[in-house]
């Protein structure tokens, strides 16, 4: 199955707009509205077989966008779809009923960049949970490393080596 | 009586902080919670504040054992944003350096996994076996792990030719004595009588957790990146893929012995036709875009993703090293079996936290339950309190309560 | 009055705690040192085992706050005790067979329990759920392994028709070693597999298993304590091969070349146990049960059903 | 000063290995140290497993936060005197980690906020090499 092939199964499938981008022979990006991420995972996941390996998110100037990145691995390549949560409503539906792998990543996305996820069975906060604030998401653009590195005591302080008192004994 | 037996986060099984809280009844584990975080560090966060140079070196940090993984999936990582070429001379040495990891990531594997069944000889006489490997690896680049050869465009450093007669030599005094440890797993009673039928992972389970590498590849999934996804010099060079069907510890263990061997094959052709010429390709700028590198790391598939915005600084990296995916299948592979084997069974799947903490902590597996460390405490001392006084004479009692 | 004196010596120094624990010292140097040859590394110096033990006497001694205190204390002195009553006993025994007192053989198995109960008393007291958790699995291998090691010891008491040490021993210097017999044969090989589970070594150290249960009992011992710990375990590994020499090899002498001839047995059992050591992964607490009941019991009884029969 | 105790520590020290957060490489260099090519039993080094037996911690790695607490509890678990060798340079700088945000500091400093008389012995490198430890160890029991 080539990627030419692949796109045209999922436009038979699907009844919903998508938008292609091809990077290369091996990579293929397919950019959907947020309503249509879990009719996309179905079609992808259960009916197609590919292999989820992981999602990333990122945040851009016009929100928080997240890509899911599904391997075929017989086929040699990696189809990742992207889909955008805007900025006043960090909201994503949750593929965790479709696809059991994705609970971990879905957790660490919602406790680095503060998506939600609709239908999560278990969303927690992970990796900040002692340290950081409920509205602090380090992989926001407006964290402030440094500042928060002073607020919690983590910032080393910069002190040079006192030059040591030679205490030379001038012959006289 | 169920119990809870906590492992680590401080524990010789692993050389790296952890936690598993096992639901014991008796011997037999019936649940098993899975802690990890405590040596999150935000590499990914990291790589933002540093340029593509440094960030080679920064990943090649995530995880020391597999240091030429990380590096050489993140140069794949911005190839692919680049959509270049490189040297076919550095493809060559990116596969030499990545099979000879391989090899002594395995054998480091081996080694621990005869600790941790209490066969001390194993252990002792694997890692004598790596020691020349490590050599090789220091001999080639200057240093045994960590060499901060790679780089965006090829490698850093060209390998000297004169040089690869000394590496066929190790590898031919290599290959009988991974052929006998191979002899020895598959004969020795005891030690097949503690690893076979232990820890099985099914294939349905390996399909379900999406495990890859050696754990995937025990279960009967025929998986490999280096075949399905090929990268550096891997198309050109005749191998095999080892796919076994037992998916329990022994088969584990024969796999990684005999992707050994299979290393050492590569590591022989590659080293024949390996062509003179440029190694590194000069990389002026790197526009906006985005790319995924896919690497078949000793413990499975390794993906970087990897966002530009036409600066020098990656405006996202973000890692997915094996381990992230092959931890959670502890709770299919774990639960009935008996304590004794916990061990064995969590060490089989080679799980690396350097690799998976980059960024994530997880908490509570099964989602219903959560000790914290004074709950933990609580529990033990109940039950010691409960053990004393079917020991202790009821006057005892007001004066053991003090102990505790 | 002086009676007391000499009983006092020989429970102290000769061939008490003082020797035996010496001697014990320099056996788990050979232990060390032949494991480290097995496994191509050089190996601990000769002295080795006292720095530990000095050291160990010099550290802090730290009581954990969960731990039971006095029960936690005297949990290593009383297996340290009576270990060197052991010492003492199967000495003057083999010293001279007329200081027996009928029985003794059955004292010496009761008293040997003690030590195993002792690690299995402080493992419970010091309140940390993996040491509990090796104080049980010992609970369990000393029911294991205590059974066919009694069946074997009586198949002794049948074959020479005496219940003391010193007449079994003064049995064998008349009529030679009991080992010529086939049927003790049998039994001695029991009794080494017996030894193996009690001094604690691999395949049967599940007790202390340091990559599952980081060395179970023992994981809340520190400094003087831990090295009381040490020496009884070193004596053990002098007061068992010791018995078993005693009971089935012709005892030890300490006369001229006797003394050459003791020492030699005593290295090949030690030698033995080292080998099997380090040549076995360490089994399940299950398997290990299941093959004490089971397998060597079964060896046990044949060695008495051959005992019967007259060979 | 002539202290007995550390007299007989020289010969015979005990390690207890903590991983706070390196990146592997150190930890798999301190077990290197036992294998046969380096064999540190010839010095009487020996890796225990449990921290109240150790006279000497070998900590590897930048302190995470989350294990800064629990690197303190088994600094405070093990018997006194005692040395804590910084093995590598995150353990004695943070190394490349300096900026990461979730790191507490190195380890010379997350020890000295319990007791502020431990002693340290640093043994810089990225990894450093087994034969580097086994004389950092030996020349730091010297001068104790």
């Amino acid at each position: 199955m080539k990627i030419q092939e692949f796109i045209e199964i999922l436009k038979s499938k699907s009844k919903f707009p998508f938008e292609v981008q091809q990077h290369s022979e091996k990579r293929v990006y397919i950019r959907i509205a947020r309503e249509n991420l879990k009719d996309i995972a179905i079609v992808i996941f259960k009916e197609m077989n590919a292999k989820f390996s992981i999602a990333s998110g990122v945040h851009i100037r016009e929100g928080f966008e997240v890509l899911y990145h599904f391997t075929f691995d017989k086929d040699k390549f990696i189809c990742t779809v992207r889909t955008l949560a805007p900025h006043d409503d960090p909201k994503l539906d949750s593929l965790v009923s479709i696809i059991p792998g994705a609970t971990w990543i879905e957790r660490e996305i919602y406790d680095i960049l503060g998506v939600q996820f609709l239908g999560h069975p278990n969303l927690k906060r992970l990796v900040k949970a002692e340290f950081l604030g409920e509205k602090e998401f380090p992989f926001r653009k407006d964290f402030n490393i440094k500042k928060f590195k002073e607020d919690h005591g983590l910032a080393p302080k910069i002190s040079f080596i006192q030059p040591v008192e030679q205490t030379v004994k001038k012959s006289k | 009586m169920r119990s809870i037996i906590p492992i680590g986060p401080f524990h010789p099984l692993q050389d790296e902080p952890e936690n598993f809280l096992l639901t014991v009844e008796g011997e037999t584990v019936v649940d098993i919670d899975v802690n990890i975080g405590y040596i999150h560090k935000g590499i990914e966060l990291l790589a933002q504040q540093k340029t593509y140079d440094q960030t080679v070196f920064l990943v090649e940090r995530i995880c020391g054992i597999c240091s030429i993984t990380h590096t050489v999936c993140f140069c794949n990582a911005v190839e692919d944003l680049l959509k270049v070429e490189i040297p076919e001379r550095a493809k060559y040495i990116r596969t030499i350096l990545g099979e000879i990891e391989r090899i002594h990531s395995h054998l480091l594997w081996m080694g621990l996994a005869g600790h941790f069944i209490g066969y001390n000889t194993v252990f002792m006489w694997t890692w004598k076996y790596r020691e020349p490997i490590l050599d090789m690896m220091e001999y080639l680049t200057g240093n045994r792990q960590s060499c901060g050869m790679l780089k965006v465009g090829g490698v850093r450093r060209n390998l000297e030719d004169s040089r690869f007669p000394a590496l066929l030599k190790t590898l031919s005094e290599m290959e009988p004595k991974i052929k006998m440890l191979a002899e020895a797993v598959q004969d020795d009673p005891v030690l097949k009588a503690r690893l076979e039928g232990v820890g099985v992972l099914t294939k349905k389970d390996a399909i379900d957790y999406c495990v890859v590498g050696p754990t995937a590849r025990a279960s009967g999934v025929d998986i490999d990146v280096r075949r399905d996804d090929p990268y550096a010099a891997y198309p050109y060079l005749d191998w095999n893929v080892i796919v076994l069907n037992g998916g329990d510890v022994y088969s584990k263990f024969l796999v990684r012995v005999l992707e050994v061997l299979e290393a050492i094959k590569i590591l022989r052709q590659a080293v024949k036709q390996i062509p003179k010429g440029d190694f590194l390709l000069e990389i002026k700028e790197i526009p906006p875009g985005e790319g995924i590198g896919r690497y078949e790391a000793p413990r499975g598939e390794d993906i970087h993703y990897v966002r530009s915005n036409g600066t020098n600084f990656p405006e996202r990296l973000k890692v997915r090293a094996p381990s992230f995916i092959n931890i959670p299948s502890f709770t299919a592979s774990c639960i009935g079996q008996q304590i004794a084997d916990v061990t064995i069974t969590l060490a089989a799947v080679d799980p690396c936290y350097s690799c998976t903490e980059r960024m994530i902590s997880a908490r509570d597996l099964s989602g219903n339950k959560k000790y914290s460390q004074k709950d933990l405490l609580e529990i033990s001392h109940q039950k010691t309190l409960e053990i004393s006084r079917n020991l202790a004479r009821p006057a005892d009692l007001p004066k053991l309560k003090k102990y505790l | 009055m002086e009676n007391l004196v000499l009983y006092l010596l020989a429970f102290l120094v000769f061939p008490g705690f003082l020797f035996t624990s010496t001697f014990g010292l320099v056996v788990s140097w050979i232990d060390r040192k032949v494991s480290a040859r097995i496994q191509w590394r050089v190996g601990p110096p000769f002295f080795q085992p006292f720095y530990d033990l000095f050291k160990l006497w010099q550290k802090e001694l730290i009581i954990p706050r969960s731990a039971k205190g006095m029960a936690f204390i005297i949990a290593p002195f009383i297996g340290l005790a009576a270990t060197s009553l052991l010492a003492s006993i199967i000495g003057i025994i083999n010293l001279n067979p007329e200081y027996q007192f009928v029985g003794d053989v059955i004292v010496i198995v009761y008293l040997m329990m003690i030590p195993p109960l002792a690690i299995i008393w402080g493992g419970f007291s010091s309140g940390n759920p993996l040491a509990a958790l090796g104080a049980n699995r010992e609970i369990k291998l000393m029911m294991g392994y205590e059974l066919p090691f009694i069946l074997a010891v009586v198949t002794v008491f049948f074959k020479v028709g005496s219940i003391s040490l010193g007449e079994i021993i003064q049995y064998q210097q008349v009529h030679g070693a009991l080992l010529n017999h086939p049927s003790m044969l049998v039994a001695f090989a029991v009794s080494l597999l017996w030894l193996q589970a009690k001094l604690g070594e691999i395949p049967f150290d599940i007790s202390e298993a340091e990559c599952e249960i980081m060395e179970g009992p023992f994981i809340e011992y520190s400094g003087p304590l831990l090295g009381v710990y040490k020496v009884m375990m070193a004596m053990l590994h002098v007061v068992c091969p010791w018995f078993l020499i005693s009971i089935f090899w012709g005892g030890t002498s300490m006369q001229g070349w006797g003394i050459l001839w003791s020492v030699l047995k005593f290295v090949f059992i030690i030698v033995l146990v080292i080998i099997i050591k380090n040549t076995n992964p360490r089994v399940r607490i299950d398997q290990a049960v299941k093959f004490f009941w089971g397998w060597v019991t079964l060896l046990a009884l044949i060695a008495m059903v051959l005992m019967f029969l007259g060979y | 000063m002539p202290n007995l105790s550390t007299r007989w520590l020289k010969k015979s020290p005990w390690v207890y290995h903590v991983g706070t957060g390196g990146c592997n490489n150190c930890d798999i260099e301190i077990l290197d140290c036992l294998t046969p090519r380096f064999d540190v039993e010839r010095f009487g080094i020996k890796l225990v497993v449990s921290p109240r037996h150790a006279d000497v911690l070998l900590v590897s790695g930048p302190v995470a936060y989350h294990i800064k607490p629990r690197l303190q509890e088994v600094y405070k678990q093990v018997p006194k005197p005692c040395v804590v060798a910084c093995i590598g340079a995150c353990a004695c700088s943070m190394g490349i980690f300096k900026d990461a945000y979730s790191v507490a500091g190195p380890v010379d400093k997350v020890i000295k906020e319990i007791d502020p008389n431990a002693i340290f012995v640093y043994v810089p490198g990225c990894p450093p090499k087994p034969e580097t430890m086994i004389m950092a160890l030996v020349k730091a029991l010297q001068k104790i």
